[in-house]
């Protein structure tokens, strides 16, 4: 039974996006239909979810194949779904968080001219979310891991008049494109030493498909490479699956195109950039943990890159004007979190962070939307100021995840967090941990500070009259606010002996990711919650005290203490800008030479040159005709002279 | 008894300096000149080979070569004249109207 | 006394021909070579050929050198190389390309001869008459003696069309005025 | 012999090109709709091969046959004949051609207005030609249909062709026809060669040009190269094919061709004449001196990958949509040459499907062009902007298309891609090194389709496009006809694959034992 209704899963979003494309032009069915189907898919999502948790632990893991996708040669790659403990997990965040941001657009995007086209695209989105989590080969969570690019490229730029819109749609495009082309090698590299991209053996009419990620272990010894410099097989594929992730999951080296990405309407930028598609990269690590725990190599660079962009994130973060950046920074750091959880080993803190926080950064970002939508349109912080008496359940909200996310005490971002850091305590990464302490200190001030400048202190902008949203966006915040506080009890650790419902996430994902719920450390859980409360405070008092100081377009009361420093984490230490002008640049102007100069003057003018040569030897030989009869006899005289010493060799 | 070499050797002799004054001089009747003495050079090699063979042929053959050496003169001095006559020289270098 | 009859004549035909080929005026060159062709005659006589001793001294000497003198006359002979040469590599050319015949001339001259006596010493003393040469002409020869016939036939109408041709072009040219041909010292 | 199909679809085009001889030169309504009929009816008759193709499965074990085969004597003296047969490498790409025809001749509707009777004419011919190509089983006979492709396209350039027609079709015409005459020069030779050594064990042996038979005489060992020759000759047919592919150094043609190339033109020029080329290189380097292919398969792997990136970067820096998509289709040819040079199953087998494909989606990028260029006789991308908001049920077509020629999973272009790369990864010739360089291209095909797509459809609307009307039903029905291939070979590529099994396992193996045997 199971087997059919996971296929309805991803179908019906599917079926919305088919609608709104062909059939539906009113926006009022658009949003309805949109948002039904995925709620529908969500309710089927908890279902199968129960069914799968009535079944014996150790077969956990359903694989339907529909036909055979690419057969030729020895390559056979099934179009089959999976459905086990990771995949439900992520099932229900995806359809769950999506339902409730496609009620939410439905208020946001009133009155949109192509607000039909916006939910055809959302719908895409959700079916290839979908399809990435429930692929049961490599191939076809590419397939979902490149269509959820393709969205995200229509989503930002939805608005595609806007000149920063389409630049930053074609940016995130090819920046995950760099990625995606790493998580192709390794995908190849993966068929051609096991023969199979399928992670599990699966069962089809009579034989078996054998599944990769069982024979990891025979991979140990071989290498690759020049002699001079072997390079295990498995750090080889692993490393390439770590570019692809950090180019979908926006890490250190690709994670420019994130905070331009914010050029999208916000509830994309829930939807998309904070919940679901960038954690696609963690999924991915976590699906194919065996391969990363073979090469110890490339866990400690995925735990570095993690921690890095952990601390980048988190200090560009506190720069910020834009409510959205501030939000799209803390997003990359959280993720930088995940990845160093990874890194460590902790894929089930990992996983529980990634639940977490696609539930309360959701939250901030829809909240970020109300304020955006009641202050209208404005996202400049400078200008807002005193909003929390013109939009209490805005500001209750955002309250509640602001607190998630810096680590207050009974919400779910501690508990998430505490696990990792937890983890790398009794892991003993010890440098790995100062920076994520340090990283969650960030967060803590960063989000005092946003909730000071847009709720605190007088609205700075008169020419707005700030007002509550609509029932359709309040609602989805009050429902994930709930969430944000209890998402925590999914996965408390054992705080006394005997207790209950312990580690229920980590016991769920034991089938496929093998891990023991590691023990809680009330020492750490005591430093990270007063940490979190004081700098947390500290970012509140200093933007409430000195509001005065903060005028509409002025500097940040800050940049008396730190200076330049400031504009250097503004801009994200100038990552961005060492792209554009270290890649891009020289990009364009290899291309400007190679089409002006090299093609039509170089391998052109070898073939126009060529003809002309010929041309030339044609003259020189005219020549030769001067009409001078002597001169006829005198090469007629050689001619003789010649055959005759000639024949006069060959007879000697 | 003299060798039939000699002869051979003479008769190259003057056929070398018949190709030389083809080559060499302008002035079209000389080249005329010079052409029948190459003619005369080869008579002298066949008549010379016709004695050694005991063939009377190599003689009919002179006795061709000269009649056809009569109607060239005749036909190429007639030419010379219709030239002379329209280009006012016999400088064979001025006549290079069919040019490449 | 063959050899010194063979060198004497060889001699003053050699000599003949380089001062043909050397001589300024082409009168002069054209009496020259009337030497050689006598010259060469007598050798016939030496390689026992009198009927063609007969017709090289009758019609080469005769016939086609007093036609080379009466155009000579006609057109004056003018010093023809007194303008500049236009081809300034031809001579220097030419003589390396009469030199190389030359060599390769002797070359074979040498090898190719069997420079044996001539079988059967004097041969016959009716070797080269009149009789035995006419006999094999109109017999095996008799295809190429009719063709050569034709070919003075087709000479003469040649040389009268040109003629003619020439007397018409007068008539358009220049009706009235002889081809005047001054003759330079 | 039942009905002889293959000389049916092969003769039907100029039979139709014939019968548009009888219609008055002044009407062009009847023209192009004879032209039309006989373009769908050759489409029908064609549907019946892949219907009674017979996949390698259901004959057994036994030597692949070539299906469909026909023969009649030709030049018997020198054992030349008329030999026409398919296999699963030729059938889709005879589909290929019998596909795009009718689309083709559509898309002249309003795109082609002076001397229509004429062009329809050159359009059936060309299409003849094409189709002997790939039925060809004849050397002698697969060369005359090779040369007679080129004088249709030269003269489709050269008349109807932009401003600078003139020397572009005098370029294509020379380039290809140097190339080609060496192959004339190369099937002499094999012909020589192989009567001489088969003359030594049957006196009196007349040799044949027969493609088959010099096939099993090679397997059979009957028929023996050495290396030098063997070599001399690959290359001699390798360059003919290089040239037309076309492979990086000898690409330059293809732009100047594309640019000055009429609408209808570019795209049969797109859409099936780089595939004689590939196609060549499978049947006749491949098969014909397997130990030349392996020994040149690094060298030729090379300058693929090179073409790859070298069209990728170029396509990124042109602002002409036409020459943009010339570059980009050198590019897909590089990755096309690279697949066939893996010399494994995976490989051959995803180059003839990515020749499909890019016959596909480039041909409708080329239609896509010219939708614009009709509308506004400009091809600079400059001139247009905010096309989106004007024409969206287009922008979305270019949309479609787009992704698809860059290489979206889900769509056509991934497909062939994908195998392609999988092929030249787990060749022993080529090897990741290789792949880590192609593999670029895949990005450099989003950057510079993009750029196209953000340039003009997206932005602010500029007045000069502000009135533009969206697509005509003419122009609707062509695109789409293309766009449901793109879609369902994307999903399903299982009924592309199929036939080709037996016949590319037949290539391979060909390869294999040669190593062990000589």
């Amino acid at each position: 039974m199971l087997n059919w209704l996971i296929w309805l899963i991803p179908l019906l979003p599917l079926l919305g996006f088919l609608l709104n494309v062909f059939v539906i032009r009113q926006e009022r069915q658009a949003g309805l239909v949109a948002s039904a189907l995925v709620g529908g898919s969500f309710l089927l999502a908890v279902v199968a979810t129960v069914m799968l948790g009535g079944m014996p632990e150790e077969e956990r893991r359903v694989q339907t194949i529909a036909w055979e996708w690419i057969g030729t040669g020895t390559l056979s790659i099934p179009f089959g779904l999976l459905f086990d403990p990771l995949t439900s997990v992520m099932v229900l965040l995806v359809t769950g968080v999506g339902g409730l941001i496609h009620v939410y657009s439905i208020g946001y995007m009133h009155g949109d001219p192509r607000v039909v086209r916006y939910f055809a695209y959302l719908n895409l989105f959700v079916t290839m979310m979908l399809m990435l989590v429930m692929a049961n080969n490599m191939l076809l969570l590419f397939l979902g891991w490149e269509g959820v690019g393709l969205c995200s490229f229509l989503l930002i730029g939805f608005w595609f008049e806007r000149k920063v819109a389409s630049a930053a749609a074609v940016k995130a495009f090819v920046v995950n494109r760099i990625g995606d082309a790493a998580f192709i090698l390794a995908m190849l590299a993966i068929f051609s030493h096991f023969g199979t991209l399928t992670f599990y053996d699966v069962e089809v009419d009579g034989q078996i498909i054998p599944g990769f990620l069982a024979q990891v272990p025979n991979l140990l010894g071989q290498t690759f490479g020049p002699e001079w410099q072997t390079i295990a097989v498995a750090t080889g594929i692993s490393f390439l699956l770590l570019i692809g992730a950090t180019g979908k999951s926006a890490q250190f080296p690709l994670f420019v195109w994130l905070p331009d990405a914010m050029a999208g309407p916000t509830p994309v930028s829930a939807l998309i950039h904070a919940a679901t598609m960038v954690t696609a990269g963690v999924y991915m690590m976590a699906r194919t943990e065996p391969i990363f725990v073979a090469s110890p190599a490339t866990q400690s660079w995925v735990a570095w890159i993690g921690v890095l962009t952990a601390l980048i994130a988190g200090t560009a973060a506190l720069a910020q004007w834009d409510i959205k950046r501030v939000l799209a920074y803390s997003t990359v750091s959280q993720l930088g979190f995940m990845v160093a959880a990874c890194g460590m080993g902790a894929y089930a803190a990992a996983i529980f962070h990634l639940l977490t926080h696609g539930i309360f950064k959701a939250l901030l970002f829809l909240g970020s939307g109300s304020v955006i939508h009641g202050t209208h349109d404005t996202q400049d912080m400078r200008k807002m100021g005193g909003l929390r008496t013109a939009m209490p359940t805005t500001y209750w909200t955002y309250l509640v995840g602001a607190g998630a996310l810096a680590g207050i005490v009974p919400l779910s971002g501690f508990w998430s967090k505490d696990e990792i850091l937890a983890h790398a305590v009794s892991a003993g990464y010890w440098p790995q941990l100062i920076g994520l302490f340090i990283a969650s200190l960030l967060t803590a001030f960063y989000m005092g500070r946003q909730v000071s400048l847009i709720f605190f202190g007088t609205q700075r902008d008169p020419h707005y009259h700030a007002h509550e949203s609509g029932q359709a966006m309040t609602v989805p915040l009050v429902i994930l606010a709930v969430g944000a506080a209890i998402a925590g009890l999914m996965n408390l650790p054992t705080l006394f002996s005997g207790m209950p419902a312990a580690h229920l996430l980590t016991d769920w994902l034991k089938p496929v990711l093998h891990e023991e719920a590691g023990k809680f450390n009330p020492l750490l859980a005591l430093f990270a919650t007063l940490g979190a409360v004081g700098m947390g405070y500290l970012g509140w008092s200093v933007y409430t005290r000195n509001a005065a100081k903060v005028k509409v377009g002025g500097q940040d009361p800050a940049y008396y203490y730190t200076g330049d420093i400031w504009d250097t984490l503004e801009a994200a230490w100038y990552v961005d800008t060492l792209y554009q002008r270290a890649v891009v640049g020289p990009f364009r102007s290899i291309g400007n030479f190679l089409a002006q100069v090299f093609d039509p003057q170089g391998i052109d003018g070898l073939v126009v040159g060529t003809g002309r040569f010929f041309g030339w030897v044609a003259t020189g030989v005219r020549q030769l005709q001067s009409g001078y009869v002597r001169m006829y006899a005198l090469v007629f005289t050689v001619g003789v002279v010649l055959v005759l010493s000639f024949m006069l060799m060959i007879a000697w | 008894m003299v060798p039939t070499t000699f002869y051979v050797l003479l008769s190259a002799a003057l056929f070398t300096i018949g190709v030389l004054g083809v080559l060499i001089r302008r002035n079209a009747i000389v080249v005329f000149m010079s052409v029948e003495l190459m003619l005369n050079a080869a008579n002298l090699a066949l008549v010379a080979y016709a004695r050694e063979r005991l063939a009377v042929d190599g003689q009919v053959l002179v006795f061709f070569v000269i009649t056809v050496a009569a109607a060239e003169v005749a036909v190429g001095l007639a030419l010379l004249v219709a030239i002379f006559k329209s280009k006012r020289t016999a400088d064979i270098d001025e006549v290079s109207m069919l040019r490449g | 006394m063959d050899f010194v009859l063979f060198f004497l004549t060889a001699a003053i035909a050699l000599a003949g021909a380089i001062a043909m080929l050397v001589a300024r005026n082409a009168i002069h060159s054209a009496l020259f070579l009337l030497l050689n062709f006598g010259a060469i005659a007598v050798l016939f006589l030496l390689l026992q050929s009198p009927f063609l001793f007969t017709i090289q001294l009758s019609i080469y000497a005769g016939a086609i050198m007093v036609l080379f003198l009466f155009v000579v006359m006609l057109l004056g002979a003018e010093q023809v190389e007194a303008a500049q040469d236009k081809l300034p590599w031809q001579q220097p050319l030419a003589l390396v390309m009469g030199a190389g015949l030359l060599v390769i001339a002797v070359i074979t001259a040498v090898r190719g001869g069997s420079n044996d006596a001539p079988p059967g010493g004097e041969a016959a003393e009716a070797f080269g008459d009149p009789a035995s040469l006419g006999e094999l002409l109109f017999t095996e020869y008799l295809l190429p003696f009719q063709i050569t016939g034709i070919i003075l036939l087709v000479a003469v109408i040649g040389v009268v069309v040109l003629n003619q041709q020439r007397t018409q072009a007068q008539s358009e040219e220049t009706p009235g005025e002889r081809p005047s041909s001054s003759v330079q010292p | 012999m039942q009905v002889p199909i293959l000389s049916l679809v092969l003769w039907l085009p100029a039979l139709g090109a014939l019968l548009l001889l009888t219609v008055p030169r002044r009407s062009d309504e009847l023209a192009r709709r004879i032209a039309l009929v006989v373009a769908v009816v050759t489409f029908l008759v064609s549907l019946t091969l892949p219907l009674r193709f017979v996949p390698a499965s259901a004959l057994g074990a036994g030597p692949v046959t070539m299906q469909f085969a026909e023969t009649l004597p030709w030049l018997p003296s020198w054992g030349i004949s008329y030999s026409l047969a398919i296999d699963g490498i030729s059938l889709w790409l005879v589909m290929l051609t019998t596909f795009l025809t009718p689309i083709v001749v559509l898309s002249t509707w309003d795109s082609v207005h002076k001397e229509v009777r004429n062009f329809q004419i050159l359009l059936l011919l060309l299409t003849t030609a094409m189709l002997g190509v790939f039925m060809a089983q004849d050397l002698l006979l697969f060369y005359i249909f090779w040369e007679f492709t080129l004088i249709p396209m030269t003269f489709l350039i050269g008349i109807w062709g932009g401003s600078n027609r003139v020397y572009a079709a005098r370029k294509f015409f020379l380039y290809t026809f140097a190339g080609s005459v060496l192959m004339l020069l190369a099937v002499i030779g094999l012909y020589v060669l192989h009567r001489e050594s088969i003359a030594v064990s049957q006196p009196g042996y007349q040799g044949t040009l027969n493609f088959g038979e010099i096939v099993a005489d090679l397997r059979s060992g009957a028929f023996v190269l050495e290396t030098a020759t063997e070599r001399l000759l690959f290359g001699a047919f390798f360059l003919a094919f290089a040239i037309k592919v076309p492979l990086w150094p000898f690409h330059t043609w293809l732009p100047d061709a594309h640019v000055e190339a009429p609408t209808a033109g570019s795209v049969v020029l797109a859409g099936v004449l780089l595939k004689l080329g590939g196609y060549g290189m499978i049947r006749y380097c491949l098969t014909l001196f397997p130990e030349a292919s392996r020994w040149a398969a690094p060298a030729i792997g090379v300058l693929a990958v090179i073409g790859i990136i070298y069209g990728a970067i170029v396509a990124f820096a042109q602002t002409d949509m036409k020459k943009l998509v010339a570059y980009s289709s050198v590019s897909h040819m590089g990755f096309i040459v690279l697949g066939i040079f893996a010399l494994n199953s995976e490989g051959i087998t995803g180059a003839i499907i990515q020749m499909i494909n890019h016959g596909l989606s480039t041909g409708a990028l080329f239609l896509i062009v010219g939708v614009l260029y009709e509308r506004r006789h400009t091809r600079e991308m400059a001139a247009y902007s905010g096309i989106w908001t004007v024409m969206p049920i287009y922008a979305g077509i270019t949309l479609l298309v787009a992704l698809s020629s860059a290489g979206l999973p889900g769509l056509n272009g991934f497909i062939g891609e994908f195998v392609i790369m999988q092929g030249a990864f787990l060749a022993p010739e080529l090897g990741w090194p290789f792949l880590a360089f192609a593999v670029l291209g895949v990005v450099l095909a989003a950057i510079y389709l993009l750029k196209l797509y953000r340039e003009v459809f997206m932005g602010e609307v500029n007045e000069a496009s502000a009135g533009l009307p969206d697509l005509n039903q003419r122009e609707l029905v062509t695109l789409v006809a293309l766009c449901i291939p793109i879609v369902i070979i994307g999903l399903y590529p299982g009924f592309l694959f199929g036939p080709m099994q037996s016949s590319v396992a037949e290539v391979v193996n060909g390869l294999v034992p040669v190593v062990a045997g000589r």
